[in-house]
């Protein structure tokens, strides 16, 4: 057990380090460095740069330096929580993003819980009653699932709430609670937005999810074990609840943990038409507007979470499947 | 060894398949008792519908496979009634399990206490995600209103009487931990955690070493000695036959050729299959490095079954414009009962058509 | 990797000479694959097959048979050891010494027949390319001629010509084994290493290849080193039978000597395990009514059933590897691991009480079925 | 047949009369397949339907009216014209005509349908210069209108912001967006099977690399690192630049999945007896890759390309979508679908949805055929 939990820290260790050197990547793409890109923007803006400022800048991220030392001290500045500054705005990128990425994660967790409640029964039922009519109904809506891009499901949805039930089903919060302080009313304000996005972030892993807890089920239903348990005299459905679905969970599990990913980077694009105040949006301002270090760090921190995500899926596996937890004694 | 009454007694039972493709008798006529303290060995080649026969039995037949004909009666035996027996029959002499719904009540009931299966692959007949204690002790609370805390004491005690070392250790661990021989009887150990009436050993031991096997075997025998079960054992191993069964039964394409006593198969086979099947063996008694006898062909498709008697595209005595007309009836010669047509006129037919 | 000891082979009807054979699987564990033991599959194995006989390896299921057949064949390259072969020209070459694209010429004289039919067979391709796979390789023939031959291998192994063109797919097990047979013998091979050819077919259908065998190996002068698990089939087809157990060989003579006198412990258990399908001679039971064939109506002794689980081959136990399941264990068994010495000619085993034990074999009573 | 016991000189033919040549017996892995294939309906469709996309992608401009280039400020956003089958009682397909009419207080042409101006439509009318497959310069259009130029009269599906006719942009767009999917597979495919194969194949401590790897690249939220990438691509590139760096990015993404199945099949074959027994008669390595091995992971790498299309379409349509994957000039349904970001305007231009017809249409197309194949992908179920 040990060395499973050893072997996804390193795993989690060394995806955070690729994410962190594209991030790294992202920022320095662009043509001219930051702080050109900085000097330009305050000019436009009617404030001016003076040279001292800039070389200070300059050597404060050591933009004249070998590139892998200007990754390590951006990277050494970064673990301080210091992500450089957000030109657009003139602020700090963290204040920027303020609580834009815990609203992410919310919405993908939840998004992901969906999956889970809504995968796991149709996955049962559509086994247990393969090629019943339902069956076929929550196989070809699995398909609609996995089909539809998830920006043109919110696309299609916000039109046909603004077309006929002339609501916005956008946003996270009603207008009165958006720049409130957090409130237990925000928080239920919140909650009732959420369903919407999550399931339209949540239906293309749900899709795949069903698609992989029928496969799994049917091949457990068919292993010996399952007629073991008939003929002590458990009933058919206990039979089928304990034993092949418990089994049939650990790669339902396993799949989950990767669907993460998808559904935070899915959550950039449905934030961007539902307007969530997600970073999404925000990212792709600060992609469009070139303000790198925003874009950059939005980048990291997103892909950081999603390696929690997995991470703590990893765990989760762990605890469901004995034979990982006792593999090696 | 006087015969005691037998208490599951099937009679011409059938059971077919119907995937899309055509109809599969799987089962096609299959009359024989069980009796306590005796052993019945089914003997069979691959496709011959043995493991079906055991699964009817317990009405575990999967989709597309259903009881078509037949009954599987099952009797209470006064001179000593057994309360799992009391329990099914609720009042009714006997029943048939054929007519009782598979989810029922009574169907419930027989299932590992009045008739417990013991599998062939150890490995995969124990849920791979659950101790072999949970499993075994959810066997005793179906059928015994007992607490956890007793229900395991007596799995620990089962487990030390079917011989697993350290059993109260070995209670809480997965069979991923445990061998072949350990997993068997394990296995065994479940099966008989409500004392059952009759065991079903469906090839118990193939896919177990020659010494481990062994060890199976002899804890089988031992007890049966013990609580005097009825132990339906299923095999292909002729030799395992020879060993433990008292009566036995040999099945081809899902019917029974031949079936008596084993001592009257193993020394005067009746059935042309029988007796090409006993030579065709190579055995340690036998004169080493000459050609076997064999049996030309193989096991027809079950799609293409050869009309009337399914053995004889392959059979040495065939008689033209006989064999193939229609299946032969089950005649009887001393105690042994046959369904060839070599015999067909020599004694009245006893059962069947 | 092998000190260049003497390459010749003293008796010149012995065809295979292996000596001192070992071959050790990794054993790697946690984040690091770091190695923490080795499974010894095979553990310093010595014996010889002689032209025209049939070698039989047996032991149960981690014994190590399976491997040093593979190691023969070079199917797997052994850790050390020799394995001298004598090829058709005379010449006696050592096959875990050759370099790989040296033993090419050799694969025309060394075949392998495999247990699973329904893998042996690619099955998407049909029966000419499969016989006819080894022609073209090493380039024997013209299209035509490769037709006529795998026709002949064909009809050899007791199938229609007609039937090369089907696929594997149309076939049963024991018509798969005869194809796997025919491909077998596309190269005219002397050395065949069968590994467990009969356990996965119906017992009807595994006479018919145990005589086809026979037959081939009358006919064409084959050599068979014969790897299986069921000791009848081993008796009706052996000269001589090498028992194994926990990578080691424990027992080597001819096959009546072997089940008559067995001077292994170990043997012994195996051929009492053996369930002996007469059931006149029930051990620990009479027969149904009483009566057995050397009238003694009592109940024939209980036979010794080994107790315990096989060793296991990654830490095998101190000594004699059979020691914490032998029923005559002493301490020198515990201590002492012992020799492999000939007790008399031809008759190989490696325990320290061979000479003095009176083991049980299997009696043969005359003229039974 | 012998009597029992007595060995003849040659082997008895032991088995049975051949039974009738059952042509499944000869039947190869294809015919196989394609017999297990064929009882999927619903696949059958797909591939008819996939057929026909690549139909217009090879007819894209031959499908097309109007030059999908030529806007006109003043027929921005027209309804789409109905199409009338019957002039009276005579079959006369046909549409109004558009009369531009100048709104007295927007000072905005306003175009209405005219019901008494009839335009008869025409199939294989003359329409804009473009060069059929690249090298037949002509300016033949399936359908048109008899005397006028298609661009003023004819606007089945409607026009966009700057007045360009959607049905043609549609069909024009659909040509980048299905071929960029083509491309993209092909390269993970390379990618995938080569190192697939090699970790499959060699094991041991490559296999651990590129596994580990493969995790790596599967745990990182791919769309924004992308976005990233793509928005750091310099302005002033020209559509091909922009549409190669923009399948190569894909790729990178894709190729794991194909990796995992290449893989996988490759450890699963390694097992088999025969890829042992080609060994040991001598085969060379090559060839028992390419003999063996390789046929009997085809119909699976078939079956994985065709799962992998349809997500490498949405990749694209959204890249396009956000402005940052294809840009302008350049024309795929993502980039017809960036005039629908802003939902009010859609309220009250819905056509301008359309795009995502094909796109939703293709993608599940692809679904149920990869899905068809992935079931015949293994006839002997090895």
């Amino acid at each position: 057990m040990i060395g499973y939990i050893v072997q996804r820290l390193v795993l989690a260790f060394f995806t955070t380090l690729a994410i962190s050197i594209i991030s790294f990547a992202i920022i320095q793409l662009p043509p001219g460095d930051y702080v050109d890109a900085y000097v330009a923007q305050m000019a436009a803006s009617g404030s001016i740069v003076s040279q001292q400022e800039a070389r200070n800048l300059r050597i404060q991220y050591g933009l004249d330096e070998p590139v892998w030392v200007q990754y390590w001290k951006w990277a050494s500045l970064a673990v301080r929580g210091n992500f450089g500054m957000a030109m657009e705005y003139g602020r700090p990128v963290t204040e920027v993003i303020g609580d834009r990425l815990t609203l992410t994660m919310v919405v993908s967790i939840f998004a992901l819980m969906l999956t889970w409640g809504i995968a796991l029964p149709i996955g049962i039922y559509s086994a247990v009653r393969q090629y019943s009519l339902p069956d076929y109904v929550f196989t070809f809506i699995g398909f609609i699932g996995v089909a539809i891009p998830n920006f043109l499901l919110a696309l299609v949805i916000l039109y046909i709430g603004f077309a006929y039930f002339d609501m916005n089903v956008g946003g996270l919060f009603s207008p009165e609670y958006a720049d409130a302080p957090w409130s237990l009313a925000k928080m239920q304000n919140l909650a009732e937005h959420l369903p919407i996005p999550a399931l339209i972030l949540g239906l293309a892993t749900t899709a795949q999810a069903i698609r992989i807890m029928r496969a799994n089920l049917l091949d457990e239903l068919r292993k010996p074990y399952v007629v073991t348990a008939r003929a002590k005299g458990l009933p058919g459905w206990r039979v089928v609840m304990k034993y092949p679905v418990r089994v049939a969970l650990n790669p339902f599990a396993s799949t989950i943990g990767y669907s993460l990913p998808y559904i935070v980077s899915g959550s950039i694009i449905v934030s961007l038409v539902l307007s969530l105040p997600t970073v999404g949006p925000l990212l792709l301002k600060a992609l469009i507007a070139q303000d790198m270090f925003l874009a950059g760090t939005i980048v990291l921190l997103t892909g950081l979470m999603t390696v929690v995500g997995t991470f703590l899926s990893d765990m989760l596996l762990l605890w469901i499947d004995p034979r990982i937890r006792l593999e090696n004694n | 060894m006087d015969q005691a009454p037998p208490f599951l007694s099937v009679r011409d039972l059938k059971t077919y398949f119907y995937p899309d493709e055509g109809i599969v008798r799987a089962v096609d006529g299959v009359t024989f008792d069980i009796r306590r303290g005796a052993t019945l060995g089914i003997v069979g080649e691959s496709g011959c519908g043995k493991s079906v026969t055991a699964r009817s039995i317990l009405r575990i037949v999967e989709s597309p496979g259903r009881i078509v004909g037949g009954s599987i009666v099952l009797r209470q035996d006064i001179t000593r009634p057994d309360p799992d027996v009391q329990a099914a029959l609720d009042g009714r002499a006997e029943i048939d399990l054929t007519q009782v719904s598979p989810e029922g009540r009574e169907m419930r009931s027989v299932r590992g206490a009045v008739v417990s299966l013991v599998f062939q692959e150890p490995m995969s007949s124990f849920s791979p995600v659950h101790t072999v204690g949970n499993q075994i002790i959810e066997a005793i609370r179906l059928h015994r209103n007992v607490s956890k805390r007793e229900a395991r004491d007596r799995a620990i005690e089962l487990l030390r009487r079917v011989g697993i070392p350290r059993a109260e250790q070995r209670v809480d661990e997965y069979t991923f931990q445990l061998s072949g021989g350990l997993r068997q009887r394990a296995m065994i150990a479940m099966a008989l955690s409500c004392d059952p009436l009759l065991l079903i050993a469906d090839e118990p031991t193939t896919a177990l070493d020659v010494t481990t096997q062994a060890q199976i075997l002899d804890l089988l025998q031992e007890l049966q000695d013990q609580n005097g079960m009825a132990i339906m054992l299923i095999t292909h191993n002729l030799g395992v036959i020879a060993e433990m069964a008292d009566d036995v039964a040999v099945m081809y394409l899902g019917r029974v050729v031949e079936q008596g006593p084993v001592d009257d198969i193993f020394h005067a086979p009746k059935h042309p299959y029988t007796r090409a099947l006993l030579e065709s063996i190579p055995s340690i008694h036998s004169v080493p490095r000459v050609k076997l006898p064999t049996i030309t062909g193989s096991i027809p498709h079950p799609y293409n079954r050869p009309k009337g008697c399914p053995f004889h595209p392959r059979c040495v005595s065939y008689m033209r414009g006989v064999c193939e007309r229609d299946i032969p009836a089950l005649s009887t010669i001393g105690r042994q009962q046959v369904s060839c047509y070599l015999y067909e006129n020599t004694s009245v037919a006893a059962a069947g058509e | 990797m092998i000190a260049t000891k003497n390459t010749t082979i003293e008796r010149d009807d012995v065809l295979l000479e292996v000596r001192h054979l070992k071959k050790f699987f990794p054993v790697r564990r946690g984040v690091l694959r770091r190695l923490v033991g080795h499974v010894r599959a095979v553990d310093d194995v010595t014996f010889d097959v002689r032209a025209g006989e049939t070698l039989a390896l047996v032991g149960e299921s981690g014994c190590g048979k399976t491997t040093t057949a593979r190691c023969v064949l070079r199917a797997i390259a052994p850790n050390s050891g020799q394995i001298l072969f004598r090829t058709e020209a005379g010449q006696v070459v050592d096959v875990a010494a050759m370099a790989r694209h040296s033993l090419r010429p050799l694969r025309r004289e060394m075949q392998m027949i495999f247990q699973d039919p329904f893998s042996s067979l690619n099955p998407r391709m049909t029966l000419l390319d499969i016989v006819g796979e080894p022609l073209i390789v090493n380039g024997i023939g013209s299209r035509s001629e490769r037709i006529d031959r795998v026709a002949e291998l064909l009809r050899l192994v007791g199938l229609r010509p007609e039937y090369m063109r089907r696929f594997p797919h149309a076939f049963s097990g024991g018509q798969r084994q005869r194809i796997g047979i025919a491909r077998a013998l596309a190269l005219h091979p002397r050395l065949l290493v069968a590994d467990e050819p009969v356990s996965a077919l119906d017992v009807s259908v595994q006479a018919q290849i145990l005589n086809l065998m026979l037959d081939l190996q009358e006919r064409l002068g084959l050599t068979y080193l014969f790897v299986a698990h069921d000791l009848s089939v081993v008796k009706h087809i052996s000269d001589r039978v090498a028992v194994m157990y926990v990578g080691q060989m424990v027992e080597l003579t001819e096959a009546p000597r072997l089940f008559a006198t067995p001077k292994h412990p170990y043997t012994e258990a195996l051929l009492a395990s053996i369930p002996d399908p007469d059931p006149r001679r029930r051990p620990g039971r009479g027969g149904s009514d009483g009566a057995s064939p050397d009238g003694s109506s009592g109940e024939r002794p209980r036979r010794a059933v080994l107790s315990g689980e096989v060793a296991n081959p990654a830490a095998p136990p101190s000594g004699c590897y059979f020691h914490p399941r032998c029923p005559y264990v002493v301490d020198l068994c515990r201590n002492m691991a012992p020799s492999w010495n000939e007790i008399r000619p031809g008759h190989w085993v490696r325990c320290h009480r061979s000479e003095e034990l009176k083991l049980r074999g299997v009696e043969t009573p005359v003229g039974v079925n | 047949m012998a009597a029992i016991g007595e060995s003849s000189v040659s082997t008895p033919v032991v088995d049975e009369p051949p039974e009738a040549e059952d042509r499944i017996f000869v039947a190869t892995q294809w015919q196989l397949m394609w017999w297990r294939f064929r009882k999927h309906k619903l696949a059958i469709v797909s591939a008819i339907i996939v057929g026909f996309f690549y139909f217009v992608v090879l007819f894209a401009d031959f499908l097309a009216y109007a030059d999908p280039e030529a806007s006109e400020a003043q027929r921005g956003l027209i309804a789409p014209q109905g199409i009338y089958l019957f002039d009276g009682s005579e079959f006369r397909p046909h549409v109004y005509a558009l009369v531009g009419v100048r709104d007295p207080n927007t000072f905005k042409r306003v175009y209405t349908a005219d019901p008494n101006q009839r335009l008869p439509l025409a199939l294989f009318a003359k329409g804009y210069e473009y060069r059929f497959l690249g090298i037949i310069p002509t300016d033949v259009h399936l359908i048109g209108v008899e005397g006028r130029s298609a661009e003023e009269s004819l606007f089945l599906l409607g026009t966009d912001v700057q007045g360009r006719d959607l049905w043609s942009r549609l069909m024009v767009a659909t040509r980048i967006s299905m071929t960029i999917g083509l491309i993209c597979v092909a390269f993970s495919l390379f990618l995938g099977v080569l190192l697939g194969g090699i970790s499959g194949y060699v094991g041991g401590a490559v296999d651990n690399v590129i596994q580990r790897v493969i995790e790596v690249l599967r745990s990182i939220p791919t769309i924004p690192l992308w976005m990233g990438l793509a928005a750091a691509m310099p302005r002033d590139w020209d559509i091909l630049k922009v549409y190669f760096v923009i399948t190569i990015i894909l790729a990178l993404i894709i190729w794991t999945d194909l990796a995992r199945v290449v893989r996988g099949r490759f450890l699963s074959l390694r097992e088999e007896d025969f890829v042992m027994a080609a060994e040991l008669a001598g085969c060379s390595r090559a060839r028992i890759i390419f003999r063996h091995m390789v046929p009997s992971f085809l119909s699976h790498i078939i079956a994985a390309t065709s799962l992998a299309l349809p997500s490498i379409i949405i990749f694209e349509t959204s890249l396009s979508f956000l402005g940052l994957g294809l840009r302008p000039p350049a024309i795929s349904w993502g980039v017809l679908l960036q005039q629908a970001q802003n939902v009010q305007a859609v309220a009250i231009t819905p056509w301008l949805l359309l795009p995502a017809v094909p796109v939703i249409v293709v993608i599940l197309a692809y679904n149920f055929l990869g899905d068809g194949l992935r079931d015949a992908a293994d006839p002997y179920g090895a």
